[in-house]
């Protein structure tokens, strides 16, 4: 049962999330323009390129969208409504997204083209960039909560969100979100005025729709994750803990979407450059600022 | 208890069977991430053993280093798309050898060993990674510290040693050397 | 009940001589690092199932765990500086042709 | 199937289920995307709003269902289409705006005229026949011969070994490989397979053959079989389109069962070798190139273009990429005029010309800047007349020059939104661009503080600068620059230089506006049965284009065109050399290349 209705709250998020992406892009709000793209990728030949390997090329999208619902499975929506409260919560939804690298390098490797090829070793980069700021920013949060069970993460919060408790953290975490989710400006692997869409370039019909699945259920559970960690999970007046969840989870997400559309892509130097000389050592000055806070104040 | 060893099971022949296909498959990509899910079914193998922070920890750090692994095989292999067919072994027969005599000792002992009685409790995933780190911040520190500190030594020593040497000189021993 | 020990001993045995058949019989660098994390991954199984059945108290064992996936990624960062290394040098990391490397 | 008889679309298959059937054609019909060709910005230029239309402009041809052809294509960029349209899932449907299909294509489902309201009138025909099913009973495989490739055999260490036969490589005595002869097939946008590499062995070309799934099933069998016979190769092994299926997997085979001989049947993983069995690594790599570490890697030469998301359509660039970075890179253009009426070539047809065809002629072959090129031919004609200069006239003719100019430019910083996917910027400055283009002088005056706000915008806009400074600097020694590449080259000369020039260029031409005339599209004076040669200047958008042309009884018998572009475009492999992939294609682009103008 909570599966279900996790699972329909994730789904349903990525749904809206495509909605609001296409109210931005094209001005048109349509609520049934995401279902009618789906059944017109299904309608649609799936092409296999002239000599793939078959095996990474079929597992890359299904690897990410199993990779995103793990990720959601460990994230509470309300105090009972998680499909798995595990005991390293907090570990597992990297462990999860660690995964990402490897579906984009298998989805890069798979087709067998120069583009997609190039888009997944350049995801392997950005993963050298953004990794140490997803931890560590973590890292930060459990220190607070002094446990890495995403419940007691969320419980640790409501007085005070993390967001205010440590604001440093919760900017590296977001940005470094966007690098994983690789969306724009991050969007290095698909960059379409570079690579002509990179990874995604070889993927038609079904396989392109669950790719497409994948990359918004991906923002989704990250955006989820942003909220377990900084936003107060449920917290808020009035409303039941579950929307309070799901609203900050779509406010995140779209901001994200928002973003990446204000501002151009970042060049993998200066990416690299900018998380290892400013984004980790700001990180470290986060944990040593939590951990005074935690000493300091009782 | 049976449904337990059911699941060590299955994840140790899927950590075999990934393990055996890392060197049997001539495409480089393929094999370093067989041997990532071999990895990764390790870390499965320890997560049915109730050991679920080390288990997270095993399939969260395999997953950058052997996508790692990946990229430098397709750098340093001839033949890393496996196209060219061509042998990269050697002494095979010797390699067989060493393999299954230490395999075969190695189980000889587990079989032949009386284990003792197992233990058939342990404390939760919650407990378990308090007490950890308790150890780690307590009796092991040293330990763990040493660990640290090498580890980050040896991150900077393997850079200093990758890195292109500049001088003049050693760029005539080289050319020689060619 | 020692059955899951067994089967967990018995799979880092294999994975052991799998792991020991790789690194000697590659010939390449890369390829024999494969095998050694292979042969770690046979002896951290070991490890974590000695923790669980025998010593599920002693919490040594668990951040002896730990200790040899620092070695696994030490190994993999040493392993990749000497890598690039021998590459810029000799243009191979093949062992075949390593004979400056020979005693 | 109540297909509407007047179209068919071709590129579509029968599938069986028609409650299913007619659930997804409906869904196809909504959510059509396009691709345009020969690319957005020749859609913007001629005024077109493509997604006004209800058509998502795709980047790819894997996602595209309609192929959107603007305009008359030169014959070199008939076979890249062919190819973008066989990338293309099914069904798809060719809609041809303003111009018949090239003969690569099947020919057109839907065709339309050059505005925009008919634009949308087909788009919606098209919308309403997917609709209703109008799915082609037996779809003919759509076949080109761009989309045969010969075969040829080479040595996967030695890509300099080629041979025609299979066989053992001469020099280390492996077996080779077959692979399609890729240098001499047209490659186009997307179709980026022909690298000789051995860091990625595989050959493919995603030039895919139509395959019915029926064919896909062939595919795969042919992959199993492979599979069962020489399983540590079946990754590298092509798989044939249909074609040439059966003549190439006997090679495959004969030289398979040669191996099995020498090494005696099981030994699958030495089955490669020659005499030698061990093959040496210092070998293969000792002649390879250095990249910029000191590193010996493998390169791999890619084509960006004709048709590409990051770049003008029409303009190929062929890049040696060293993983991420460029080593060294060439430009063409598939679209260039080329000048058939170069003096002393009187043998070729067309040479003379109606002064008033001319202009026609002049002005549709330079589709990003029509407006400069029909002055510029006026101009010529006129000076060719010996008419005087015109000043009652040259009000509205420089106005039309100007507001050409801020559309261009506009234009221009859509592209530089579509390669940094600054989605924002292409909307804006696209959106700006279609109101510029046909505005008068009071409408210009009522857009002034938009377009000031965009460059107010732009400076305020975060990471744009670190994008751009640095990106593009002209090598020293560079001559013949023109326009505003010119012009931005003394206050560092790069692409962020360009964008403040561009800006201010565009500022500059309200200013001239609002003191011209209204304006005015340039026509021709009446001129005579005159004759004499004449020569004229214009400064396009792109840079000054200068025009000698003689007459003969008001009959332009020949001519001479020399554009900004055709120079700027010999700046590409300097400008590209040792850069970032990334950067390289924005240093490209901040020439603004129309590869229109590029004379060969």
């Amino acid at each position: 049962m909570t599966i279900a209705i996790v699972l329909l709250a994730l789904f349903g998020s990525a749904w809206l999330l495509a909605v609001i992406e296409g109210w931005i892009t094209t001005g048109r709000l349509s609520p049934a323009a995401p279902l009618y793209s789906g059944l017109a990728h299904l309608g649609r030949e799936s092409i296999l390129p002239r000599s793939p390997d078959r095996v990474f090329f079929e597992a890359a999208p299904v690897l990410l969208l199993v990779v995103a619902v793990l990720g959601m499975a460990v994230l509470p929506l309300a105090p009972d409504l998680v499909i798995a409260d595990l005991g390293t919560g907090g570990l597992f939804i990297n462990a999860a997204l660690a995964y990402v690298l490897v579906a984009v390098i298998m989805a890069g490797w798979g087709p067998d083209g120069a583009y997609a090829m190039i888009g997944g070793w350049r995801f392997l980069g950005q993963l050298i960039a953004y990794s140490m700021l997803i931890v560590m920013p973590i890292t930060a949060v459990a220190m607070r909560a002094e446990s890495l069970v995403n419940t007691a993460i969320v419980g640790s919060q409501e007085s005070l969100w993390n967001i205010v408790y440590q604001p440093l953290g919760f900017v590296l975490f977001f940005i470094a979100a966007m690098a994983l989710a690789f969306r724009a400006p991050f969007d290095l692997p698909t960059a379409e005025g570079e690579l002509g869409g990179g990874v995604d370039a070889e993927y038609t019909g079904v396989r392109l729709a669950v790719l497409r699945l994948a990359r918004l259920t991906l923002v989704v559970t990250l955006a989820s994750a942003t909220t377990v960690f900084y936003l107060g999970g449920w917290y808020g007046p009035l409303l039941p803990p579950w929307a309070w969840s799901l609203i900050k989870t779509l406010a995140v997400a779209v901001s994200m979407l928002l973003a990446g559309r204000y501002l151009p892509r970042i060049r993998e130097a200066d990416l690299m450059r900018w998380c290892w000389v400013l984004g980790i050592p700001l990180a470290l000055v986060n944990i040593i600022i939590v951990g005074l806070l935690i000493l300091v104040v009782p | 208890m049976y449904a337990q060893a059911f699941f060590v099971a299955v994840f140790g022949l899927a950590a075999i069977g990934f393990g055996v296909v890392v060197f049997r498959t001539s495409s480089m990509v393929r094999s370093a991430l067989a041997l990532l899910f071999s990895q990764t079914a390790v870390g499965c193998m320890f997560l049915a053993m109730q050991t679920e922070f080390l288990g997270v920890l095993q399939i969260m750090m395999m997953a950058t280093e052997m996508s790692i692994m990946a990229i430098f095989m397709v750098m340093f292999m001839m033949d890393p798309g496996g196209l060219g067919g061509m042998d990269m072994s050697h002494q095979k027969r010797f390699s067989i050898g060493a393999g299954v005599s230490a395999a075969v000792v190695a189980i000889a002992v587990a079989l032949l060993s009386d284990w003792g009685p197992a233990a058939e409790q342990v404390a939760d995933a919650e407990a378990q990674t308090r007490e950890l780190g308790m150890e780690l911040l307590g009796r092991s520190m040293m330990i763990f510290e040493t660990a640290g500190i090498t580890i980050l030594t040896a991150m900077i020593a393997a850079t200093a040693v990758a890195i292109p040497v500049k001088n003049l000189a050693s760029k005539d021993d080289k050319e020689a050397s060619e | 009940m020692t059955v899951v020990l067994i089967v967990a001993l018995l799979t880092g045995a294999i994975l052991f001589g799998i792991g020991i058949y790789g690194a000697l019989s590659q010939t390449n660098l890369v390829m024999i690092m494969m095998g050694v994390e292979l042969m770690l991954a046979g002896a951290m199984v070991n490890l974590v199932a000695f923790w669980r059945f025998l010593h599920p108290e002693a919490y040594s064992g668990q951040m002896f765990v730990l200790v040899v996936m620092t070695v696994m990624a030490l190994e993999m960062a040493v392993g990749f500086g000497v890598a690039i290394a021998r590459f810029r040098a000799k243009g191979s990391v093949e062992m075949e042709e390593a004979e400056d490397l020979k005693g | 199937m109540s297909s509407d008889p007047a179209i068919n679309v071709t590129g579509a298959r029968q599938k069986r289920s028609s409650v299913l059937q007619g659930l997804v054609s409906r869904a196809l019909a909504r959510n059509l995307s396009c691709l345009i060709v020969p690319g957005p910005e020749v859609a913007l230029a001629h005024g077109l709003d493509v997604s006004a239309t209800g058509l998502r402009i795709s980047t790819t041809p894997r996602d595209a269902s309609v192929l959107l052809i603007i305009g008359e294509l030169p014959e070199k960029m008939g076979d890249a289409v062919a190819v973008l349209y066989a990338q293309m899932p099914r069904p798809r449907a060719v809609l041809m705006v303003g111009a018949e299909a090239p003969s690569t294509l099947p020919g057109a489902d839907i065709s339309s005229g050059l505005s925009q309201e008919e634009l949308t009138e087909a788009v919606g025909r098209l919308e309403h026949a997917l609709a209703e099913g109008a799915f082609a009973d037996s779809p003919e495989d759509f076949d080109a011969d761009v989309l045969h490739a010969s075969i040829e055999y080479v040595c996967p260490m030695h890509p300099e070994v080629v041979e025609d036969e299979p066989g053992s490589c001469p020099k280390c005595g492996m077996d080779l490989v077959a692979r399609e002869a890729g240098e001499s097939t047209p490659e186009d946008g997307h179709d980026h397979e022909h690298h000789h590499d051995h860091e990625h062995h595989h050959h493919h070309d995603h030039e895919e053959h139509e395959h019915e799934h029926e064919h896909c099933h062939d595919h795969e069998d042919q992959n199993q079989h492979d599979h069962g016979h020489d399983h540590e190769h079946h990754h590298g092994h092509e798989h044939h389109d249909h074609h040439d299926h059966e003549h190439h997997s006997e090679h495959e085979h004969s030289g398979h069962d040669h191996s099995e001989r020498d090494h005696g049947g099981h030994d699958h993983e030495g089955h490669g070798h020659g005499a030698s069995g061990f093959m040496s690594m210092i070998e293969v790599t000792k002649d390879l190139p250095r990249s910029a570490d000191g590193l010996q890697m493998d390169w791999l030469e890619v084509p960006f273009g004709p048709v590409f998301p990051g770049l003008p359509g029409g303009l190929k660039l062929t890049l040696t990429l060293d993983g991420d970075g460029v080593t060294e890179g060439q430009a063409t253009s598939l679209v260039g005029m080329t000048t058939d009426g170069a003096e002393g070539e009187g043998s070729e047809e067309s040479k003379e010309m109606d002064a008033g065809t001319f202009i026609e002629h002049l002005s549709s072959a330079m589709p990003m800047a029509p407006v400069s090129y029909r002055l510029l031919a006026c101009l010529a004609i006129e000076k060719a007349a010996g008419l005087e200069d015109d000043s009652e006239n040259a009000g509205t003719r420089n106005g039309a020059l100007e507001r050409e100019r801020i559309a261009s430019h506009l234009g221009w910083l859509a592209q530089v939104g579509r390669q940094l996917g600054f989605a924002w910027l292409t909307q804006r400055a696209s959106t700006l661009q279609l109101q510029v283009r046909d505005a008068d002088r009071n409408r210009l005056g009522e857009l002034e503080p938009a377009l000031r706000a965009l460059g107010t915008r732009l400076e305020r806009t975060p990471l744009l600068k670190s994008r751009l400074k640095g990106i593009g600097i002209l090598p020293i020694d560079s001559s013949d620059l023109r326009g505003p590449v010119a012009r931005a080259a003394d206050e560092g000369g790069d692409a962020w230089a360009r964008l403040w020039q561009r800006l201010a260029e565009i500022s500059a031409s309200l200013e001239l506006i609002r003191s011209s005339g209204e304006p005015e599209l340039p026509s021709l004076r009446d001129i005579g049965d005159v004759s004499g040669t004449g020569e004229a200047t214009v400064d396009t958008p792109r840079g000054e284009a200068r025009l000698s042309l003689k007459l003969e009884r008001g009959k332009v018998k020949s001519y001479e065109l020399d554009t900004a572009c055709s120079h700027h475009i010999d700046l590409v492999p300097k400008l590209v050399e040792g850069r970032e992939l990334g950067d390289a294609l924005l240093a490209v682009g901040s020439l603004d290349l129309s590869p229109w103008e590029v004379i060969s």
